[in-house]
């Protein structure tokens, strides 16, 4: 195989990852503060998507062209709405929830899932359809044999990493972060310590939704082509690469992510087999890395008290 | 001393860089009751963790009746005969009291999936006699609890609950029982009450040795025959609770751990 | 009052039951009301089809009921089967055994059909087919009941290879998704071409939803085929075309029936969708005298989404069998019988004739070139004419 | 003083009465609801059920139920099942509606398979549909060996899926919570995706699945008494609900064994379980088997009365609907299930009237009930061994 190749694959493993990196650390961050996981986080992400695409629409018709502005107005637009909506659904869906068997969670957020992307499907305009996302980076590209690398995936990437970078400084630098990580820790202490417990609750969820739609954004951007099933997949995954990397650890979701990427990309380019065969490959690997690593590749640290 | 029941030598466990336990070695009779004590933080529960096989030792070794039960799965050291409590009461809370007593009896209530599914006389005979034990086990402790069998001990007071999880531990007749902080969550009065309990089982039972840890220095005093003393996982003391009371080293590791 | 098994008891019981307090009676009507079933995927990622279907369907009954001259009144009972056999065969037994029922225009997913045809035979409801295109459900079976008023993807592969090496293309990479009807077009799709001369260079499976193909068309760049295809629907069409722009693919893209949609423009926007090639059964219905008087009712009706390519085939396959209930009468053994007769029988879509297996043999396949956002028949369009030119065999 | 303080004395009266009006009634209100047809009339259904349900809540004959229920059990069950068995007759040629009672009875098999599962030993298990569907294919491939009597291949499907469960245990025994989860997810995605690519089981156009036989009787063949000829349904209705009472009986003195116990110690505290020598291993290994058999045995059979499989029926969001059975119904809740399999079978089928519309209708009524209902519609009760103490004897 010529260098170019493993160039390119190299290279779409990378942004692969990067996007799976960012939905699989708000599974990892909801599961931290509240010990449930959050199965609507890909519709929530495709929303969030649709969000922008609007406010883009909105941009466009009041004549603003400039696609940095317009970039800027939908990620406000977009991170601001579901982040609202995280929160919402925090406070009104899952922290209700608190008491009852974690599986009801799961449940429910799975169902909200559903009826998100229904109601899209059914009450967007010509939702069942997929719509054109703008391009909104610039699209040059340089050609290197058969490797073609593109300004906008690197500029995507880039921010993307930058993204997780801002967060990991979030959590182990500010208060904000220091009260996540307290109640994360233990709940009954962060409370003692005259920690707002609901409002960090909310403002997790809220951090963790506004990270998967500007995933989502970047999904846009990169495929220019957004569709209402598009958060049902990368939820699955976003999960699966939260747990492989160990859940409650934001490293161990972004190893997480990147692993699921590469897993893909060789199951399609280096299997001897067909290259249907590598969802198959990717989720046999899932499960032999649980068996391997019960608890994830960074495990938590055991909060069983005896 | 008489004949040894348990034996310590050299146990050290480590977590991480954290030393909990560090080269801890003791002894115990048949029969007795052992405190143990400590402040916050010196290893009490963790050697109840390892000697259940909860967590592994780094090293040393644990001799249960003359026989090596180091890092013996949990399984196999109550198969020994070794019971415990536990410092947050860990009761199944949705199951009834009969529930959570017979979980303490697995010893003796198995069976192959034919005879608990398909042919039940014997599961039947079974589940008829060890009511009547159960009953009369609860009964020794509280006569209205030994009426209240099927009801769910979610809806019991504390001091019921940490009966219960002394009867579960009891009732497969084992040789040595550990209780973590039976005192914990309860008034004096309760903790006053809990105690004649125990000590009246140990009047009943033969052979019953009994390891208590507790920060209620009364309970000690009342009731153990012998102390240890554990400081950041190191024995510091060892004899009658007077005795340990008046240790210098002792004074100055809880007037220092405050 | 109505009840599809009516003994007096059931009326009896059922209105205690469920009327209570509500006044129970209708109006008269002057004409005889006749029920006709639809079924297609109403839910889920093809629902778009599936919408259009029934509203394609729904459309051809008003319009007969506006007609005076109809001898019944017409009402339509359209269910979900999600795309799934065994919510199929589910629907598929509750319209068959709902005995006011005289027929049905089902299935767009080809998995589906092939399990409901068991059952359309076993109750005798006369079935036609309006979207699926497995050649296995009409010609796996010898049933009466069971008929297609679209083509094969046998037909519309035999044609577009011969088309596509019409055009001097030797060599093909194809992208599949691994449903019955991205594998079906697959195999015939390479069975043909490599008839008509040309090589298949690689064939990838991918599942129906997913995202990303660029693990796939990586590999297809390094082939250097003249022409990709994507055997599959519209959403993942949209993708593949997107995604090879972004790796720099610079190959004719040629999709399948699924993908000729006024969606496939929607979600690609702009210039990508130039050029892009596809095939489908019957005439464009702009073309044929009754195509321009359904897209004209279809706008005036109202309906929210799209008719999507099979829509004038659900409309053909509902006025077919209105056709059949006006002639025959609401009964089912005469509307099969009806039906095994139909031959040049006059359509939106041209016209139809039924062989001995219920397979409409009139296979008219048009090929569709994407110009200027829109899907024009090729020999109508620039390319065709030579003012504009797709890229070159290599 | 008996064992049990039995709180109502006109319920120590005639303990059974309140339970048998409420079978009856529901006998007669399934029947009514099956045969519906126009939408005012499943309307007025529903409305009714709604309104009977929050009736009963208020004016506390639902807490007085199910004191009843709990004190005569075993009568009411076997009531129950004549009950249904009544009701299959008396739809006797309604197709349809058999379809949809068979299927809400092989629907509630399997969600009592995952009940082992879930709502005793706390195992969580999102690929129920590829063990279900284990069986269905089962059914597909022995059905065209005539060799094989059809009974045996129900027997069959149910060891399938446990072999399949094989090379699952490593890592389900190793892991917990969410992580088991994942196992599972990835195990039914893969199931999935494989029978797509793979062609040697009929990719995804699917398998024709033959019919069942039984004692050289033909279940696609009409039941006839005297002149009056009944639905083939009819038999796959007796059969289903044969197996779903066999199920039940079985789960239930599985609940009411120790190793049932010894579940619910696993779930609840699975150190203090280690601690009291409750040996877990074996212990989820026989809920994740057993489960993961019932789930095939109910799928082969349904493969064979669906008659045609692929496997776009086996999918992930099918999982789910599994648990969603066994969730809304109510954890460990055997009757749950069987009242929350008849609502999701049934009432997405009713909502057709709604038609795109139901799925969003669907999703959000499982929210209300999850967030106002957290423990299910019929929470499950306490253990009693035997019915029979419970009676105050």
């Amino acid at each position: 195989m010529d260098f170019g190749l493993i160039a390119q694959y190299l290279a779409n493993g990378i942004l692969l990852g990067t996007m799976y990196a960012l939905v699989a650390v708000g599974f990892t961050l909801f599961f931290g503060v509240l010990d449930v996981i959050k199965f609507s986080h890909g519709d929530v992400l495709m929303l969030g998507t649709f969000i922008g695409f609007t406010a883009w629409m909105g941009l466009a018709a009041i004549g603003v062209t400039n696609p940095w502005v317009q970039l800027l107005g939908v990620l406000i637009c977009s991170l601001g709405g579901t982040a609202l909506i995280g929160a919402a659904i925090a406070k009104w869906l899952v922290l209700p929830l608190k008491k009852a068997p974690q599986l009801n969670t799961l449940l429910i957020t799975l169902m909200l899932g559903t009826a998100i992307r229904e109601a899209v499907r059914l009450f967007y305009p010509n939702g069942s359809n997929p719509k054109a996302f703008p391009a909104l980076l610039p699209d040059a590209a340089v050609e290197l044999g058969s490797f073609s690398l593109r300004a906008d995936s690197v500029i995507l990437v880039l921010a993307g990493l930058g993204l997780i970078g801002v967060l990991s400084l979030v959590i182990n630098r500010t208060r904000l972060g220091l009260a996540i990580r307290a109640v994360a820790q233990d709940e009954e202490t962060a409370r003692i310590m005259g920690i707002n417990y609901t409002l960090v609750v909310l403002a997790t969820f809220a951090i963790g939704s506004g990270v998967a739609a500007f995933a989502g954004i970047m999904n846009g951007l990169y495929y220019n082509e957004i569709n209402f099933g598009m958060g049902l997949i990368l939820g699955l995954i976003g999960f699966s690469a939260a747990i492989i990397g160990g859940l409650g650890n934001l490293y161990g979701a972004i190893l997480g992510g990147f692993l699921f990427a590469g897993l893909q990309v060789i199951g399609a380019a280096l299997l001897p087999f067909a290259s249907a065969y590598k969802d198959v490959f990717a989720f046999a690997v899932v499960i032999a890395l649980m068996a391997w690593k019960p608890t994830g590749l960074i495990p938590e640290r055991s909060s069983d008290r005896v | 001393m008489t004949q040894t029941l348990l034996e310590f030598r050299n146990i050290v466990k480590r977590f991480g860089g954290v030393t909990a336990l560090d080269d801890f070695s003791m002894r115990m009779g048949q029969g007795e009751i052992l405190g143990l004590i400590g402040p916050n933080g010196s290893g009490k529960t963790t050697s109840f963790n390892v000697l259940t096989g909860i967590y592994p030792a780094t090293a040393g070794q644990v001799l249960f009746e003359g026989r090596d039960i180091t890092n013996a799965a949990a399984r196999a050291v109550y198969e020994a005969g070794i019971v415990r409590t536990f410092q947050r009461s860990r009761l199944c809370l949705p199951l009834s009291i009969y529930d959570n007593i017979m979980i303490g009896d697995t010893a003796r209530l198995t069976g192959s999936l034919w005879s608990n599914l398909i042919s039940r006389k014997r599961l039947q005979g079974q589940i008829d006699t060890s009511y009547r034990l159960a009953r009369d086990l609860v009964g020794g402790f509280s006569g209205h609890l030994a009426d209240r069998m099927d009801q769910p001990v979610g809806a019991l007071p504390m001091i019921e609950r940490r009966r219960i999880e002394i009867c579960r531990a009891l009732i497969s007749g084992p040789r040595l029982l550990l209780l973590d902080e039976p005192s914990a969550g309860m008034t004096h009065d309760e903790t006053h009450q809990l105690m004649d309990d125990i000590l009246a089982v140990r009047a009943r039972g033969e052979g019953l040795s009994i390891i208590i840890v507790e920060h209620e220095m009364g309970v000690i005093e009342r009731i153990t025959d012998r102390c240890i003393v554990l400081s950041y996982g190191r024995k510091i003391a060892e004899g009658t609770y007077a005795e340990v009371a008046a240790d210098a080293e002792v004074q100055n590791a809880y007037l220092g751990a405050d | 009052m109505k009840f599809n098994i009516g003994t007096k008891f059931h009326r009896i019981v059922l209105a205690a039951g469920a009327c209570a307090g509500l006044a129970c009676g209708t109006a008269a009507t002057a004409k005889e009301t006749v029920a006709l079933g639809f079924i297609g995927p109403l839910t889920g990622g093809v629902s778009s089809v599936g919408l259009g279907g029934r509203n394609s369907a729904e459309l051809a009954i008003r319009l007969r009921n506006a007609d005076p001259a109809a001898k019944y009144s017409y009402e339509l009972e359209a269910l979900d089967d999600e795309c799934k056999p065994n919510v199929g065969v589910q629907v598929a037994t509750k319209l068959a055994t709902n005995r006011k029922l005289a027929g049905a225009v089902a299935h767009y997913c080809s998995a589906v059909a092939m399990g409901t045809v068991d059952v359309y035979h076993r109750f005798g409801l006369p079935m036609t087919v309006w979207g699926a295109v497995l050649p296995d459900i009409t010609y796996g079976n010898d049933y009466p009941e069971i008929t297609r008023v679209n083509g094969t993807m046998i037909n519309q592969n035999e044609t577009a290879a011969k088309f596509m090496t019409g055009l001097g293309y030797k060599t093909f990479a194809i992208i599949h998704d691994t449903t019955d009807y991205g594998k079906g077009h697959n195999s015939y799709l390479s069975k043909f071409l490599a008839e008509d001369g040309a090589t298949v260079v690689g064939a990838f499976g991918v599942s129906a939803d997913q995202q990303d193909f660029t693990a796939e068309l990586t590999q297809v760049k390094a082939l250097n085929p003249d022409v990709v295809v994507y055997a599959g629907l519209t959403p993942g069409g949209v993708r593949v075309r997107q995604q090879m722009a972004k790796l720099g693919i610079t190959a004719v893209f040629q999709g399948v029936s699924g993908i000729k949609s006024d969606a496939y423009f929607e979600g690609l926007g702009g210039d990508l969708a130039e050029g892009t090639l596809t095939f489908l059964e019957g005439a464009p219905a702009e073309k044929l005298p009754g195509g321009a008087f359904f897209l004209t009712e279809y706008e005036k009706a109202g309906f929210s989404t799209p008719p999507e390519a099979y829509g004038p085939f659900a409309f053909a396959a509902m006025n077919l069998l209105i056709d059949a209930v006006e002639a025959v009468g609401p009964d089912r053994k005469a509307i099969v019988e009806y039906m095994g007769t139909v031959k040049d029988h006059e359509s939106i879509t041209g016209l139809i004739t039924f062989d001995d297996h219920g397979q409409n043999t009139v296979a008219l396949i048009t090929g569709y070139v994407a110009q200027d956002g829109k899907w024009v028949v090729w020999e109508d369009s620039d390319y065709a004419k030579g003012t504009r030119s797709l890229p070159a065999p290599k | 003083m008996t064992d049990l303080p039995i709180s109502s004395t006109a319920a120590a009266a005639r303990p059974w009465a309140a339970g048998a009006a409420v079978i009856v009634t529901a006998g007669v209100y399934a029947w009514a609801l099956l045969m519906a047809e126009e939408t005012w009339q499943v309307t007025g259904l529903l409305v009714l059920a709604v309104a009977a349900v929050l009736a009963a809540l208020k004016t506390g004959f639902a807490r007085r139920l199910h004191q009843d229920w709990a004190a005569s059990e075993p009568r009411l069950n076997r009531l129950a099942f004549a009950a249904l068995i009544v009701l299959i007759f008396a739809l006797s040629d309604a197709h349809f509606a058999l379809l949809m009672v068979a299927t809400t009875l092989l629907y509630f098999t399997a969600a009592m398979g995952l009940n082992i599962q879930f709502g005793f030993a706390g195992m969580a298990n999102f690929a129920g549909a590829a063990f279900f569907g284990a069986g269905a294919y089962t059914a597909a491939v022995l059905g065209t060996v005539t060799a094989v009597p059809p009974l045996l291949t129900l027997a069959i499907g149910g060891a399938v899926a446990l072999v399949l469960s094989l090379p699952l245990l490593l890592p389900i025994l190793r892991t917990t919570g969410h992580y088991a989860a994942v196992v599972t997810i990835a195990f039914g995605v893969l199931f999935r995706t494989f029978l797509e690519v793979n062609e040697i089981l009929g990719g995804p156009q699917g398998l024709m699945v033959a019919p069942m036989r039984l004692f050289g009787w033909d279940f696609n063949s009409a039941p006839v008494i005297g002149s009056y000829e009944m639905s083939f349904y009819v038999n796959y209705a007796l059969l289903a609900a044969a197996l779903a009472g066999l199920v039940f009986v079985l789960v239930r003195r599985l609940e009411r064994s120790w190793i049932g116990l010894h579940m619910d110690a696993v779930r609840l505290d699975e150190t203090a379980a280690a601690c009291f020598g409750v040996p877990v291993a074996r212990i989820k290994l026989t809920a994740f088997l057993l489960g993961n058999a019932i789930l095939g045995v109910s799928g082969a059979l349904y493969g064979m009365m669906i008659s045609f499989i692929a496997p776009a029926s086996f999918t992930f969001s099918d999982s789910l609907l599994l648990v969603s059975i066994v969730l809304l119904g109510g954890l460990g809740s055997l009757w749950g299930s069987a009242v929350a399999a008849a609502i999701v079978v049934l009432l997405p089928e009713k909502l057709q009237l709604l038609q795109e519309y139901r799925f969003l209708l669907f999703s959000i009524l499982v929210m209300l009930v999850l967030l106002f209902r957290p423990d299910g519609i019929l929470p499950r009760p306490l253990r009693t061994f035997f019915a029979s103490r419970r009676a105050g004897k």
